[in-house]
């Protein structure tokens, strides 16, 4: 394995195109960053593909790099990915630029270098994020996520914006500060033990007191679940998505998001198995809560994007069920379904963008009959909303059925109650669609553009995907099937078997006694 | 100990003066009683030094500066005697007795014991002996005290002294300035003209009449003007009428008239 | 009663008492030195170089000053080891100074954000050439000379050696071995900045009234300090602060005039930190103070008093640690809630930043309350001082940063965040949120 | 000879000089009344030097009054600056910066 | 079922590995998605040509079944299964789920069924969309629907079987809201899917149950341990799966979307909502025997649901003046008899896929038949506006014959053969059944004769301007050859052939001693459906027929009219309450969750909002505070070390 940094590579490639974005002179002309945007989001795709390249499935940390950072406490600056990291920077690596198309023009009337900027920046830190292999790096670069996420809230939308980016940093800054805490109390802990340190391949080997590993691992808990986000610290993500731009909106939700279902995997599971034991019943239930309540709050609305945003509320629902149901369905299917829902939503909230720039409403109830004159609209609409509520043959299918498995293997009433979920996505979705895209529609209809090649051109990598990795999922799961089953080795749990078990000859023998 | 129960009730008298007194010179002046008592209290505590010091410097400086600025201000400024933020001095009073109570209680528990006595210390001279200390032990500090003065002066230049940005103007460029301006702007290049000139009266709020018998606004304060207490000058038409009544007959028969009014009026 | 001055002449005259020549380790205090060596040439400079010279010549001096004492603390500290003793310091100029790891540190730090100070104090870019202070303090606001002032590009020069003669306060305030030293110090940091306090430019009615607040206050205050400086004299019969420890130590009498000097003395220095309940200049003083100054006020004030204050409580009432805790438990608390709370209510952003300022002085009290002596923790462990340190490092940056950005701001109304002022603002907000990466050093509970 | 006569006479003093600054409006009086502070702790100061028989206490009380008068200059300034400007010296009217 | 004591356990589904022309079974469905995919994402350029690469890919993957079907033929009986490997779907921890099709002799039925049924309506539909400007379009959608019925039922396991269930419902959503501008067709549709995906919750949950109890979603390893899991377990799959097959086969207490579904293009209903779609859950059904043959219980609901269907559909039928509601409403009750026959074990399995095949020839030449109608009457649906078509389209009245006889279970016709069969062992299992199965026969006779006479016969009643004809050949043609199949259906039971060629996958019929002779059951149905024919034709072909229907009719007709109230108890029962649920949820999110969350900050602000007010800007305030200050601190260091 080369020693090139390629995990650094990964991160400082965005971060220096943020930099170089934002202070593109102005008198250049609108189009510049906008394809320097670009240009730096396909490099780091290209990185990315490289580091996929040399990733071995067989599992483990790779691509390490480790240096001390500050000793007196144990700080590293640690680098790695395994299948689970590797998933999401991919997700993060491919998103981008798609966004970064499917935005040209959202910021045009503001400052689209600062927005293609701040976009890159956040790229940055969720690629560091989603690399990190030290709890404090993790903490301060999930803490610098904000920053970029702040100012594209805040910067750039629709009016009610600058509350909306309050709420959310607050909420944020809210969830952060409880990490914090748990931070330093693992700091404590790592010193009682000994030596302090703040790498994960340290801090896993701790032996910590129930008591202590409980608390930290509410502490994670909460600061992940404000992020993911569950019930009931979900009410900053309907407020975001509704005033964001639909591509902030994309890095919000599908990437951004990811950090805290990620981070119940990498850090509540992996630093505190017996804690994550312990509560699971707490968060199967508020998971379950989260399936059920995100549906049922999102048909209710009449915002296109907030509606978009309350179903992840269910989906976030289903990754965390996976995550607490400790099989090896559920952690893959999670993993699968972070990236699933990760491309779908991104699809859909791009296209609801496209939508609601054609129509000058995002308003449900004052768009009808937009298919007549956008048929290819409407078709992607209907896929990526497809997608959304789990239809077999589209890729978060897949992960949905490998959750409900494993939901239903924990207890059988989780998978009943979470089984709910579909049919009430059925309902918000179809309902989105046939009251948008169908009917007669109102007078001047016509003159609505189908999408041009711009737009087409980046949801049609996304739609390609979700058909892709539904009919073929294996090449993700092979990535994350080795990572999943250290995870449950690490935290002492073996799938159930069958209970009864495949034909071998003797059992068949005895059923024909 | 004689001279400090023949001081000690003086200066507590003073210093409690220095709450009550109105006048804020009245309030130096006690601070001034305090000062020197506080004076004389050293040199019984052996310190001659600094009974020295205490006056010149203390009493003889610092509180005359506070003379000094005390009349820019204005010398008979004195505080109203309401107070006006509600509470204010009701708590000021308890908090203060309660410090009071505190300190004289803990401090006149205190058991020191008879006391070392400066002897000793002052027996190659108190100032000597002072001198040693300050420019060894505390050179430092005392070195730094300049810094002290001199941000002190800066501080007073900076706050206090104004350039003169222009050079003053003379009478003859006065002058000059303001027949430009007649000039110019048609402002009047004279005197603004007396109250009452040309009228029955001289007082400040009756204007002056010009020769057209309307009376001139220039003639008058803008701040009675603006009062409405300017007398009308044409009004008081009625005033001569009647006198002239008074006198006698129509004007053409003044000489006359006048000479029996000042018949009657003898 | 030997009540004779003519008896004091005489024996002055008799028998001079032998003197010997102090001896001061240039070596190690030469920083300072050249910092008050540096302002006194400033005020030269102000006095006989012409008007539109100054303004350079000042802040080249200026800078040069500081970075020439913060090269001078650098080399100091590489050497500091060689110094010897357990405390690795120096007990320099008779006594009255020491120079150890934390003063050195305190000593860069209060340079390093000095001069970021004088950066702050020389832009005049944003103004149309003019700095932020007043051209002509004397002049009175609104008035033809005032505009004269400014139309002629007058301007306060003078703001450097005061600036030059606070730091050299703030520097040897930590390091200060006695109380005399201390508070010679405290009045030599505090004179320049009342001053500096008053000059603003614009808003000029607010900044006097911040100045006079400033300035009774700290009188108001200073006088506690000095009263707790009495009567820790009468305790201990000594200034030195080790002296003051071994009467601590040693002496079971006379308690209540130790603990009576020692919370006038705390005092003092709590209301030099901005502590709840003497938090109440903070607001107003940085709201009325030019911004320039503000920043720098927030930033070096605090880390110099806070130096002084672990100083005071862990040198000379180190050994009797358990009678000030619970005090300053109540008042780190206090001040915690009640920066964090009315933080969150202020419309002024520079109140709002005082406020936070003061949340931050809470819960670096709580670090004060965690020091302990090395001994105590297993190695590898991070310290409370260590934190306390850091934590002001990072105060400090971002004080200093979340001004300038306010500076910036100051003309150009509200921005949209998404102009390049905004991001920085943000992140200094964040500092001061405390749950950014930068300001994440809050460890109040390690042991 | 005990000084503790002394310390309560300067404690008094000090109590004084404090309610002196919470009660008086004209700001040259209230800066008085810190001055009063300052002598009382010179007297303490002085008194406690005799007790112990050293000079520090006597030392101490000088740089005060250095201090004072510098502390006394700037603050005179700072008060005749803000009395022009408001042709005031009370401490209430300065009162713009509150909330 | 005293019948199941004689099974001890259900056959074992044991395939080979694919050879010769099954290595071409993927190819099967591949044909028409590859036209689904060229046909939809080809945009403009395929309009001109797209129609005949849909008609001619599933005419492809048709002779491929047929080819494969005289292969299997030649086979011995116990090497008729065979299985093909594609690739590991997925694969997690010991869940291993691969892309594998299954060829079987039911799934050999059904492919032909489904290609061959299918082919013949593409043919049709060339003809009857030609007019739309997005044929393209439908036939890349009907593309997509043969390939997903292929894979329904060519899987080998269920998550494949989902696979495909899924997808046609989604090709059936399309197609159903295909006149999308319509509101009434968009609001169908998606009814449609909402309701089929509640029934996808039993799905969903079979599959978990499945994979939890056996480890695997294959037929193969279930079938082979099917009978040692728990007969509660068993029966709780049974009930799970038959709550998918209500959904997908409209049958009670999820019909209602049937009705519904009609807004589609008829080409739509006749293959979709008639032929095949809608028969998935008999084919789940009898897919699962293994399980169903073990869980009496669940047996047991199949049939209550089936029978209820039967009569409710079939009572539907008979109110409805809409042509294709009309023969929905059949369809609904003939699925209740192939879910009753399914419903009844091993020995009904065989006759209930001969009833679905057969049903799918007539039903599906009822429905072109209709379409071929519409396309002459300017597609108005409302019988009561036909009337004596038979002389002016001959063609299409005699080809509707041909299925109306079928239907109705006439002496001779495919109908006759399959229905009967059905019935004889519903009486042998259990008389209550049986006499419900009779009486719904004889409603079917009634409502179907009504739907004859309406349409074919009486006066005339259409409007000036309408100019009914007979339609283009490409349509007359599909309707002659499946008026065929439904005249010709019944020789599948020649022999018994049906029963023995499914044996091995559902089992061989018990020999049961039928309470009644065959002949007796036989002629006891004939006279019921003549009875039912009659009264139509004293009811409808002895009066004059307003040209709108009358208002003043009976509550069961209303009843009727009004789909038995099912949209009326979906409402009450579950939309409005949900609609509730909705609305407090929505909020409870705003003042509860957020207020909540929210409110702590708020009462913090107004907290701090007094206390700014101590901040009042008074410098001896201030100086009283710090007073405050100094005393708390001395007394606090007191109190501490005095007390």
């Amino acid at each position: 394995m080369s020693s090139f940094p390629w995990l650094t590579v990964l991160w400082a490639v965005p971060l220096v195109g943020a930099v170089a974005v934002a202070f593109v002179p102005k008198t250049r002309g609108a189009a510049l960053p906008k394809q320097l945007a670009l240009a730096v989001s396909l490099l780091t795709l290209a990185v990315g593909v490289a580091i996929a390249a040399q990733y071995d499935t067989g599992g483990g940390m790779q691509l390490t790099e480790t240096h001390n950072w500050i000793s007196a406490f144990g700080v590293h600056y640690a680098l790695g990915v395994d299948g689970l990291g590797l998933l999401l920077i991919l997700l993060t690596v491919a998103l981008v630029p798609v966004v970064v198309v499917g935005a040209w023009h959202e910021a045009d009337d503001r400052n689209p270098a600062a927005f293609f900027g701040w976009a890159l920046a956040l790229e940055s830190f969720s690629l560091a994020v989603f690399s990190a292999t030290d709890v404090f790096l993790f903490y301060v670069v999930f803490e610098a996520t904000l920053i970029p996420a702040y100012f594209l809230i805040g910067g750039f939308g629709r009016a009610g914006r600058a509350v909306a980016a309050l709420k959310f940093l607050m909420y944020q800054l809210g969830g952060g500060l409880i990490l914090l805490a748990s931070v330093i109390g693992l700091y404590v802990v790592s010193a009682d033990a000994g030596h302090p340190s703040y790498l994960l391949s340290d801090l896993s080997q701790v032996d910590m007191s129930t008591t202590a590993e409980r608390w930290l691992f509410v502490g994670f808990f909460i600061a992940f679940a404000v992020k993911a986000p569950l019930f009931p610290l979900h009410t900053w993500l309907a407020d975001t998505t509704e005033r964001a731009t639909p591509g902030t909106s994309v890095l919000l939700v599908c990437v951004l998001d990811k950090i805290g279902t990620f981070g119940m995997l990498r850090f509540c599971l992996g630093l505190f198995p017996d804690a994550s034991q312990w509560a699971t019943p707490v968060v199967v239930a508020l998971a379950l809560i989260s399936i059920v309540y995100g549906a049922l709050i999102a048909i209710g609305q009449d915002d296109i994007l907030r509606l978009i945003g309350l179903t992840s509320l269910s989906h976030f629902g289903f990754i965390t069920l996976g995550i607490f149901a400790f099989s090896s369905q559920g952690a893959s299917g999670s993993i699968l379904y972070m990236v699933n829902h990760g491309v779908a939503t991104a699809a859909l909230f791009l296209l609801a963008g496209y939508l609601i720039r054609r129509r000058g409403t995002s308003l449900i109830s004052q768009m009808t009959g937009v298919e007549k004159s956008a048929p290819v609209l409407a078709g992607l609409f209907l896929i990526a909303g497809l997608a959304t509520l789990g239809l077999p043959g589209l890729s978060q299918f897949v992960s949905e059925i490998l959750v409900l498995i494993s939901a239903f293997d924990y207890h059988w009433w989780a998978g009943a109650v979470a089984v709910t979920g579909i049919v009430l996505a059925a309902i918000y979705v179809l309902w989105m669609y046939q009251r948008t895209m169908t009917g007669p529609g109102v007078p001047g209809i016509e003159d609505t553009p189908d999408l041009n090649r711009r737009e087409i051109g980046s949801v049609a990598p996304l739609v390609l995907a979700l058909v892709l990795f539904g009919f073929y999922p294996m090449p993700l799961l092979d990535v994350s099937n080795p990572t999943v089953d250290a995870l449950l080795q690490h935290v002492g749990v073996s799938d159930q078997a069958p209970v009864v078990p495949a034909a071998g000859g003797d059992s068949a023998q005895e059923g024909q006694q | 100990m004689t001279a400090f129960w023949v001081l000690a009730p003086i200066m507590v008298i003073a210093a409690l003066g220095i709450l009550f007194v109105r006048k804020a010179v009245h309030a130096a002046l006690l601070l001034a009683v305090v000062m020197i008592s506080l004076a004389v209290l050293y040199a019984a505590l052996d310190a001659p030094f600094l009974f020295a010091v205490q006056i010149i410097v203390y009493t003889g400086a610092i509180l005359m500066l506070f003379l000094f600025v005390l009349m820019l201000v204005g010398v008979d400024a004195s505080d109203s005697v309401v107070e006006t933020i509600r509470g204010q001095r009701v708590m000021a009073v308890v908090a203060g007795l309660l410090l009071g109570l505190v300190l004289v209680t803990g401090v006149g528990q205190i058991s020191l014991g008879a006391g070392v006595g400066l002897a000793d210390a002052n027996s190659g001279g108190n100032i000597q002996a002072l001198a040693t200390i300050l420019f060894s032990r505390y050179v430092f500090a005392f070195e730094t005290t300049s810094a002290l003065l001199i941000t002190a002066a800066v501080g007073a230049m900076v706050l206090a002294h104004r350039e003169r940005l222009v050079p003053k103007p003379t009478q003859a460029s006065l002058a000059a300035q303001r027949l430009r301006d007649y000039q110019d702007k048609g402002t009047h290049p004279g005197p603004l003209p007396p109250p009452g000139v040309f009228a029955r009266h001289n007082a400040v709020d009756t204007p002056a009449l010009l020769p057209d018998g309307t009376a001139s606004e220039a003639s008058v304060s803008r701040v009675l003007a603006a009062r409405g207490t300017v007398r009308s000058a044409p009004a008081l038409a009625d005033d001569i009428e009647e006198l002239q009544r008074q006198i006698g007959d129509a004007p053409h028969a003044g000489r006359t008239g006048s000479a029996s009014a000042e018949e009657e009026n003898l | 009663m030997n009540l004779s001055l003519t008896g004091v002449l005489v024996q002055a005259a008799s028998t001079p008492p032998t003197f010997q020549k102090p001896h001061i380790e240039y070596a190690q205090l030469w920083p300072m030195l050249v910092v008050f060596g540096v302002a006194c040439l400033g005020v030269l400079v102000e006095a006989f170089l012409p008007r539109e010279r100054r303004y350079l010549a000042q802040t080249v001096l200026t800078l040069v000053g500081l970075v020439a004492a913060l090269v001078g603390t650098c080399l100091i500290a590489r050497d500091l080891t060689s110094l010897g003793g357990v405390a690795r310091g120096l007990i320099a100029a008779e006594g009255t100074i020491v120079v150890d790891g934390p003063t050195v540190f305190f000593w860069g730090l209060i340079l390093v954000f000095a001069i970021g100070g004088v950066l702050l104090f020389a832009e005049r870019r944003l103004e149309g050439g003019l700095s932020a202070f007043a051209g002509q303090a004397a002049a009175l606001p609104g008035s033809e000379a005032e505009r004269q002032a400014s139309s002629q590009g007058l301007d306060h020069t003078e703001v450097y050696p005061l600036l030059l003669f606070a730091v050299g306060g703030m520097m040897l305030f930590p390091a200060a071995n006695d109380l005399l030293t201390m508070f010679v110090a405290l009045e030599v940091l505090s004179l320049p900045l009342y001053l500096l306090c008053g000059l603003a430019r614009r808003r000029r009615l607010l900044s006097q009234e911040a100045a006079m607040k400033y300035f009774l206050l700290g009188a108001f205050s200073s006088g506690f300090f000095l009263y707790g400086v009495a009567l820790v004299y009468g305790f201990a019969g000594s200034m030195q602060l080790s002296a003051i420890n071994e009467a601590v130590r040693n002496d079971t009498q006379n308690q209540t005039l130790l603990l009576i000097g020692l919370g006038m003395l705390s005092v003092g220095l709590l209301f030099k930190v901005g502590a709840a309940p003497f938090q109440a200049w903070t607001p107003d003083v940085y709201q009325g103070a030019p911004t320039a100054v503000t920043a720098f006020m927030a930033a070096c004030t605090k880390v110099a008093a806070f130096g002084a204050m672990l100083r005071l409580l862990y040198v000379a009432f180190g050994s009797d640690r358990w009678t000030w805790q619970p005090m300053l438990w109540v008042v780190a608390v206090l001040t915690m809630v009640v920066g964090a709370v009315l933080a969150v209510v202020q419309t002024d952003v520079k109140r709002m930043l005082a406020y936070s300022s003061v949340a931050h002085t809470g819960f670096l009290l709580v670090g004060v309350l965690g020091v302990q002596s090395a001994s105590d923790m297993t190695s590898g462990q991070v310290t409370s001082l260590q934190a306390v340190l850091f934590y002001l490092t990072t105060y400090g940056f971002a004080m200093i940063g979340a001004f300038a950005v306010v500076t910036l701001v100051r003309d150009s109304g509200e921005r949209p965040p998404s102009s390049p002022v905004g991001p920085a603002s943000v992140v200094g907000r964040r500092c001061w949120a405390g749950s950014s990466p930068s300001s994440s050093s809050r460890w109040p509970g390690s042991r | 000879m005990s000084v503790t006569p002394y310390i309560v006479l300067s404690s008094i003093l000090f109590t004084i000089g404090c309610v002196g600054v919470l009660t008086r409006r004209n700001a040259i009086v209230v800066f008085m009344c810190v001055e009063l502070m300052l002598n009382a702790s010179n007297l303490a100061l002085v008194a406690f030097a005799r007790q112990h028989g050293n000079l520090d206490g006597q030392i101490a009380a000088f740089f005060v009054m250095v201090v004072a008068a510098a502390e006394v200059v700037v603050g005179l300034a700072i008060i005749m600056t803000i009395f022009r400007t408001r042709r005031s010296a009370s401490v209430d009217d300065a009162s713009l910066l509150k909330y | 079922m005293h019948a199941l004591h004689e099974v001890v356990h259900a056959p074992v589904v044991d395939p080979s590995s694919a050879s010769g022309v099954f290595t071409l079974l993927w190819l099967v469905i591949a044909l028409p998605l590859a036209g689904a995919a060229v046909l939809l994402l080809g945009g403009r350029f395929t309009d001109r040509w797209g129609h005949l690469l849909g008609t001619a890919l599933p005419i492809g993957s048709f002779v491929l079944s047929l080819w494969m079907f005289i292969d299997v033929l030649g086979r011995d009986s116990a090497d008729r299964q065979v299985s093909q490997h594609l690739y590991t779907w997925i694969q997690v921890g010991h869940l291993d789920v691969g892309m594998d099709l299954l060829y079987d002799p039911l799934s050999s039925l059904f492919l032909l069924l489904i290609t061959g049924v299918g082919s013949l309506i593409h043919v049709y539909s060339i003809g009857y969309m030609e007019h739309d400007p997005r044929r393209r379009r439908f036939f890349g959608y009907l593309n997509l629907f043969v390939a997903a019925m292929l894979l329904l039922v060519l899987s080998e396991n269920y998550l494949g079987l989902f696979l495909g269930w899924e997808g046609v419902g989604l090709a059936s959503y399309l197609l159903i809201g295909f006149w999308q501008y319509k509101p009434s067709a968009a609001a169908a549709a998606k009814k449609a899917f909402v309701i089929n995906r509640v029934g996808d919750i039993g799905m969903s949950l079979a599959i978990m149950l499945f994979f939890v109890t056996f480890g695997s979603t294959s037929f193969t390893v279930i079938s082979a341990s099917a009978d040692r899991a728990s007969t509660g377990t068993l029966t709780a799959l049974g009930l799970l799966l038959l709550l998918g097959a209500c959904g997908k086969s409209a049958q009670v207490p999820l019909q209602a979307w049937l009705l519904d579904a009609m807004e589609g293009p008829t080409p739509v209903s006749a293959l979709i909502h008639a032929a095949t779609m809608v028969t998935a859950g008999v084919y789940l059904v009898v897919r699962s025997s293994f399980v169903f043959d073990l869980a009496p219980n669940a047996q047991t609901a199949v049939v209550v649901v089936a029978v209820v269907t039967l009569l409710w559909g079939a009572i539907i039928g008979c109110a409805k003046d809409d042509i294709k509601k009309v023969l929905a409403g059949s369809t609904m009750s003939q699925i209740g008899y192939m879910m009753l026959g399914a419903g009844l074990g091993p020995a009904g399995y065989a006759f209930a896929i001969f009833h679905l095949l057969v049903h799918g020839f007539f039903k599906a030449n009822m429905f072109l038949g209709a379409g071929s109608v519409m396309h002459g009457m300017d597609d108005d649906v409302d019988m009561r506006h036909y009337g004596a078509l038979r002389k002016a389209m001959p063609v299409t009245f005699l080809t509707f014959s041909m299925g109306y006889l079928a239907i109705i279970g006439f002496p001779g016709f495919s109908g006759f053969w399959s229905k009967d069969k059905i019935i004889e062992t519903a009486l042998a299992d259990n008389w209550l059944v049986g006499l419900c199965a009779i009486v719904g026969a004889g409603v079917t006779g009634f409502y179907m004769t009504r739907l004859m006479l309406l349409t074919f016969f009486t006066d005339k009643r259409w409007e000036k301007g309408v100019h009914p004809h007979e339609s283009p050949k490409i349509m007359t043609i599909p309707l002659i050859v499946l008026a065929a199949l439904s005249a010709l259906g019944g020789v599948m039971l020649i022999g018994n052939w049906i029963v023995d060629y499914l044996a091995p996958v559902v089992g061989t019929p018990p020999h049961e001693n039928a309470p009644l002779p065959a002949i007796v059951v036989t002629l006891i149905a004939v006279l019921v459906v003549a009875a039912g024919v009659t009264l139509a034709w004293f009811l409808v072909g002895k009066r004059d027929v307003p040209r709108t229907a009358p208002q003043q009719v009976s509550p069961v007709v209303l009843a009727a009219r009004n789909d038995l109230y099912g949209d009326a108890i979906n409402d009450t029962l579950v939309v409005n309450p949900g609609r509730r649920v909705v609305g407090g949820l929505l909020t409870f999110d705003r003042y509860g969750v957020d207020g909540t969350l929210t409110g702590g900050p708020v009462a913090i602000g107004a907290v701090a909002g007094q206390l700014r007010r101590v901040q009042n800007g008074f410098v001896r305030s201030y100086a009283l505070s710090l007073l405050g200050g100094v005393l708390l601190v001395v007394l606090a260091l007191l109190a501490v070390n005095l007390a």
